[in-house]
């Protein structure tokens, strides 16, 4: 990198089911502008907008960003849209960070969104035919192949559900707040796409995140999360003998960005980590993949509670996915958060000391990988 | 050959300004929003299509007619345009408000005509609560 | 005055003409014919059912005289129990189970497929199954799934295979 | 900067319409002939950027299948994005100018042929205020051409379907790959504001800045093409980018049309018929959204 990339900006939506308060404008300019205010710039300070949502079926409004540009400020300033499936909002984060990194622009506000409320997700999903099954049945049989491999026991799910809706009641943004949850409550919970059951399932939310990126000489002495590295991986979706549990996509991914961070141990170097979980065995399923664990001994961190608030590598400690789902912008929120906890500005939810984190999301059939780290010290 | 409807009835959550817009309509008046630098804009947006600041947070009311500042007549309307018969697409400067609303005219006009709002009778709040422009 | 207005509804309706490339048009006349096929890549040998028209891991364009043909029995390599959401055009209101299928001379499973005769309990990983054929020949296939000449899978009867047979293809 | 250039450009036949093809299919041989044409192939390349739309599919992640189409195993440094190809190329410009790779491939895909296009491009707009009146492109069009003084125009444009394909190296890479490489001295983009009633229709205020960022008026221009779909819209652009002469679009293959202008403007440069060229893309209703770019032998 020719530049060093600074976050210097973080906001967000308060995630809900409907923000029936706020038009598709409204629910950007809520998370920008709460971005701005924390970088304390206003519209005009910034160079170019990089946005990012997932397929605009869900709302209706095919390339939203045409219609969306004045109310990002955009005018005659660039605008650009990414599109990477359920990766989408840290795909966003990676093209906004080599608009710095390059030296092409220097203030770069960057934005993932999603207004679920608008349409319905499962019939977006399905292109509008009957029969779909969402997300949640596609993903289905590679979580009982994870745990036909692994042997976990099945109480493992339901611990994460547990842990990520229990961390959400520390976030004020968070969709679900879900008091005295158990994992046996999330056990009797009604199955959806077997083994998956209802409370093992993200919620489908409206909301957006957005930050504020600059270079070293913008950010200057101000609080910033400094970027390590970012790296995007793409892989086939479906071909013989393609592993969609421990995907080599997702590996790779991994290993690209710690190599750019220099982490060789990611579990002790590692401080928080934000992982795309929108169905709760993919915790310990992206706990192997991602590096932290042993292939078949993810779900042991999950069971010995080391990914608690309290662990020793606490994971989605904002509730995740599982608690905030508004689609292009839940990977953008796993970027943020970390962004957040490095910065020291992550409220009841902080992590005493964080130093280094890990922003992950992953989309399409688990064949889309965006990862970056964080740390509060420049490269 | 075969084909595919791909058809879904969306639900726009609107907030307080296109909301307010359509509540206005909905009773039979145009309200707009005004920029910081004083600037109306109707129909209102959240922000300064400039520069993206928010805008004022009371809407103002303009009036229901204005001056045509650009048209283009359609001889062949499509199924889903608002008017069935030939009419012209106009930009509106309406009085009071300093953008121009795009609607549909009947018949033909052209820059410059003053134009008036023909509301439509069953109104529920949408932008289609104006049926149409037309001559006043 | 009554309430302010919060929402709008807006229909959105947009037509497409289905289109079925050749290489699914082609797939789709051998089903109704009672056959499944595939090509197969002249490079590293990979059957592919349904046939793509290329092999994405070489970057190999296939065609007809690549094809091969497959039996209409394989083994389940994984599954899930559906609960349909409901919502505009769907369709589906029971309970049922989608599988993905190793066929018998495939190289990769084909997905989604859905499996019935046998209580949804009993479903399993390695379990042995058979088409039955006799659905609706839908033409307009999307470029995955076997259309509709298949109703749905069946147990065969035949003895479970063992992990090492189907671990490798949960897709 | 890197010294950035355009070595390779290959499109589907232009005009193609009802295509039976996948997407997939229709750029599977157009990629195969960028690489063919310089020597190299799928594995040489470091970063690739799609660039298709859902809503011409009529279902989502059009992106996921054509990613079949780059071979895309083992994973591959890839990113989408739902706009022009242009875009996408302009994203792997900034990937080559981020500096960790020297060679990248910008691709887009887009069949018309089985939509109502008046009808899709009219749910690009804004959804509140324009969208439920349908406003068709044909309707856009006419009414800029009102606001320039031109005669509207009275058939919309012929969409189309295509694929397109286009290679970027940096530096000496891009001097190994091919004798003269279109080197990109200017690239930008912008946009203007949305709602046609609080612009200018006369002019393209976006075009204006996008070609002064991507310094079209530095030197003379030998050859420009730019994503003009009616007579007026070339005129508008003339008057934003200062240029005397341009070539529109003979037909519209949408998501695939401002990458096939600039790929052919690179060509000109490589093939030695111009040393400085101009390629421009567009997006939104009434040339909202444009990108410039120039480039130099």
């Amino acid at each position: 990198m020719s530049e060093r990339v600074a976050v210097i900006g973080c906001g967000q939506t308060h995630h809900r089911k409907v923000r029936d308060d706020l038009s598709m404008a409204g629910l950007v300019r809520e998370a920008a502008e709460r971005a701005l205010g924390d970088a304390g710039m206003d519209w005009t300070d910034i160079d170019a907008v990089v946005i990012g949502k997932a397929p605009d079926p869900f709302e209706g409004v095919m390339m939203p960003e045409v219609y969306l540009a004045d109310a990002l400020g955009c005018a005659g300033k660039p605008i650009m849209r990414v599109h990477t499936a359920g990766s989408v909002g840290g795909s966003t984060a990676v093209v906004a960070t080599h608009l710095v990194s390059s030296g092409v622009r220097e203030r770069v506000l960057t934005i993932g969104f999603e207004k679920q409320s608008e349409g319905d997700t499962t019939w977006g999903l399905g292109g509008g035919r009957s029969g779909s099954v969402g997300a949640g049945g596609y993903f289905a049989p590679h979580m009982r192949a994870y745990i036909d491999r692994s042997g976990a026991p099945d109480y493992i799910g339901p611990a994460v559900a547990v842990k990520d809706r229990r961390n959400a009641l520390k976030n004020p943004y968070a969709h679900l707040k879900l008091e005295n949850l158990t994992i046996e409550t999330v056990m009797e919970s009604p199955y959806v796409w077997e083994p998956v059951r209802r409370l093992e399932s993200c919620p489908t939310s409206d909301g957006a995140a957005a930050m504020v990126l600059t270079n070293e000489r913008v950010a200057g002495s101000r609080n910033a999360a400094w970027v390590h590295g970012t790296a995007i991986r793409s892989e086939l979706g479906q071909f013989p003998g393609r592993d969609p549990v421990n995907p080599q996509g997702g590996r790779d991914c991994a290993a690209d960005v710690y190599a750019q961070a220099g982490i060789t141990d990611p579990f002790n170097e590692v401080d928080v980590a934000e992982i795309y979980v929108p169905f709760s065995w993919y915790e310990p399923m992206w706990l192997e993949n991602l590096g932290f664990a042993a292939e078949g001994d993810g779900w042991k961190l999950v069971e010995k509670g080391v990914t608690d608030i309290t662990g020793e590598l606490p994971v989605n400690v904002s509730g995740g996915v599982l608690s905030s789902n508004p689609i292009g912008a839940s990977g953008m929120l796993r970027f943020l958060e970390v962004a957040l906890q490095v910065r020291g500005l992550a409220g009841e939810h902080q992590i005493e000391g964080a130093h280094t984190g890990v922003g992950h999301a992953y989309g399409g059939a688990s064949q889309f990988f965006a990862m970056w780290v964080v740390r509060s010290e420049k490269p | 050959m075969a084909t595919f409807t791909l058809e879904f009835p969306y639900r726009r959550s609107l907030g307080p300004v296109v909301g307010g817009f359509f509540t206005g309509l909905r009773d039979g008046k145009v309200l707009a929003s005004r920029t910081k630098d004083g600037r109306v804009l109707c129909p209102p947006l959240e922000y300064d299509p400039e520069t993206g600041e928010s805008v004022e947070p009371e809407l103002i009311e303009v009036a229901a007619e204005g001056v045509v500042e650009l048209a283009t007549y359609i001889d062949a309307p499509m199924q889903k345009h608002p008017l069935p018969e030939p009419f012209s697409w106009a930009l509106v400067k309406l009085d009071g408000a300093d953008t121009s609303l795009l609607h549909a005219a009947r018949g033909r006009v052209a820059k410059g005509d003053r134009v008036k709002i023909r509301w439509r009778e069953e109104r529920t709040g949408n932008i289609t609560d104006i049926e149409c422009f037309e001559a006043v | 005055m009554s309430e302010p207005v919060q929402f709008v509804s807006q229909k959105v309706d947009l037509d497409y003409k289905v289109v079925t490339s050749p290489v699914a048009r082609r797939f789709a006349e051998l089903m109704r014919a009672g056959r499944i096929t595939g090509h197969k890549c002249p490079v590293c040998g990979r059957v592919y059912v349904p046939p793509k028209g290329f092999c994405p891991l070489d970057a190999v364009i296939t065609d007809e005289s690549n094809e091969v043909e497959v039996r209409d029995a394989g083994t389940l390599t994984s599954f899930t129990v559906i609960t349909p959401i409901q919502y505009q055009g769907q369709e589906e209101k029971e309970e049922y189970v989608l599988a993905n299928i190793l066929l018998d001379g495939a190289s990769g499973t084909v997905g989604q497929q859905r499996v019935e005769g046998i209580p949804h309990k009993d479903v399993r990983m390695g379990m042995r199954v058979k088409a039955v054929w006799g659905g609706d020949a839908d033409e307009g296939s999307r470029g995955w799934g076997l259309t509709g000449a298949i109703k749905h899978w069946e147990p065969s009867g035949e003895p479970d295979e063992p992990r090492e047979k189907y671990q490798d293809h949960v897709l | 900067m890197r010294d950035v250039a355009i070595v390779s450009f290959a499109q589907s036949t232009p005009g193609l319409t009802d295509v039976e093809e996948t997407e997939t299919q229709l750029l599977f041989p157009v990629i195969n002939e960028a690489l063919d044409g310089i020597g190299i192939t799928r594995k040489d390349i470091g970063f690739t950027c799609s660039a298709s739309c859902d809503y011409l599919a009529g279902a989502p992640f059009a992106f996921v299948q054509t990613l079949e189409a780059t071979g895309a195993w083992p994973p591959i440094s890839e990113s989408h994005v739902e706009m022009d190809g242009a875009w996408a190329l302009y994203e792997a410009w900034v990937r080559l100018q981020h500096g960790d790779v020297d060679v990248a491939l910008a691709f887009s895909s887009g069949i018309c042929s089985r939509a109502d296009i008046s009808e899709v491009l009219a749910i690009e707009l804004d959804p509140y205020y324009l969208a439920p009146l349908w406003l068709d492109p044909l309707s856009l069009g006419r009414l800029q051409a009102e606001a320039v003084g031109q005669e509207p125009p009275t058939e919309q444009p012929k969409y189309t379907d295509a694929a397109a394909a286009v290679i970027l190296a940096a530096g000496d890479r891009a001097r190994e790959l091919v004798g003269r490489p279109a080197w990109i001295s200017g690239i930008d983009h912008r946009t203007d504001a949305h709602y046609p009633g609080v612009r200018d229709l006369s002019k393209s205020a976006s075009a204006r800045i996008a070609g002064e960022q991507a310094g079209v008026d530095k030197a003379p221009v030998d050859v420009a093409y730019v994503s003009a779909q009616y007579p007026h819209e070339a005129l508008i652009l003339m008057d934003a980018l200062g240029l005397k002469h341009v070539f529109g679009l003979a037909t519209n293959p949408l998501m695939v049309s401002g990458l096939i202008q600039i790929g052919t403007a690179a060509d000109a440069v490589i093939k030695g018929d111009a040393s400085r060229s101009v390629g421009h893309a567009t997006a939104g209703p009434c040339l909202q959204q444009n990108l410039v770019a120039v480039m130099e032998s």
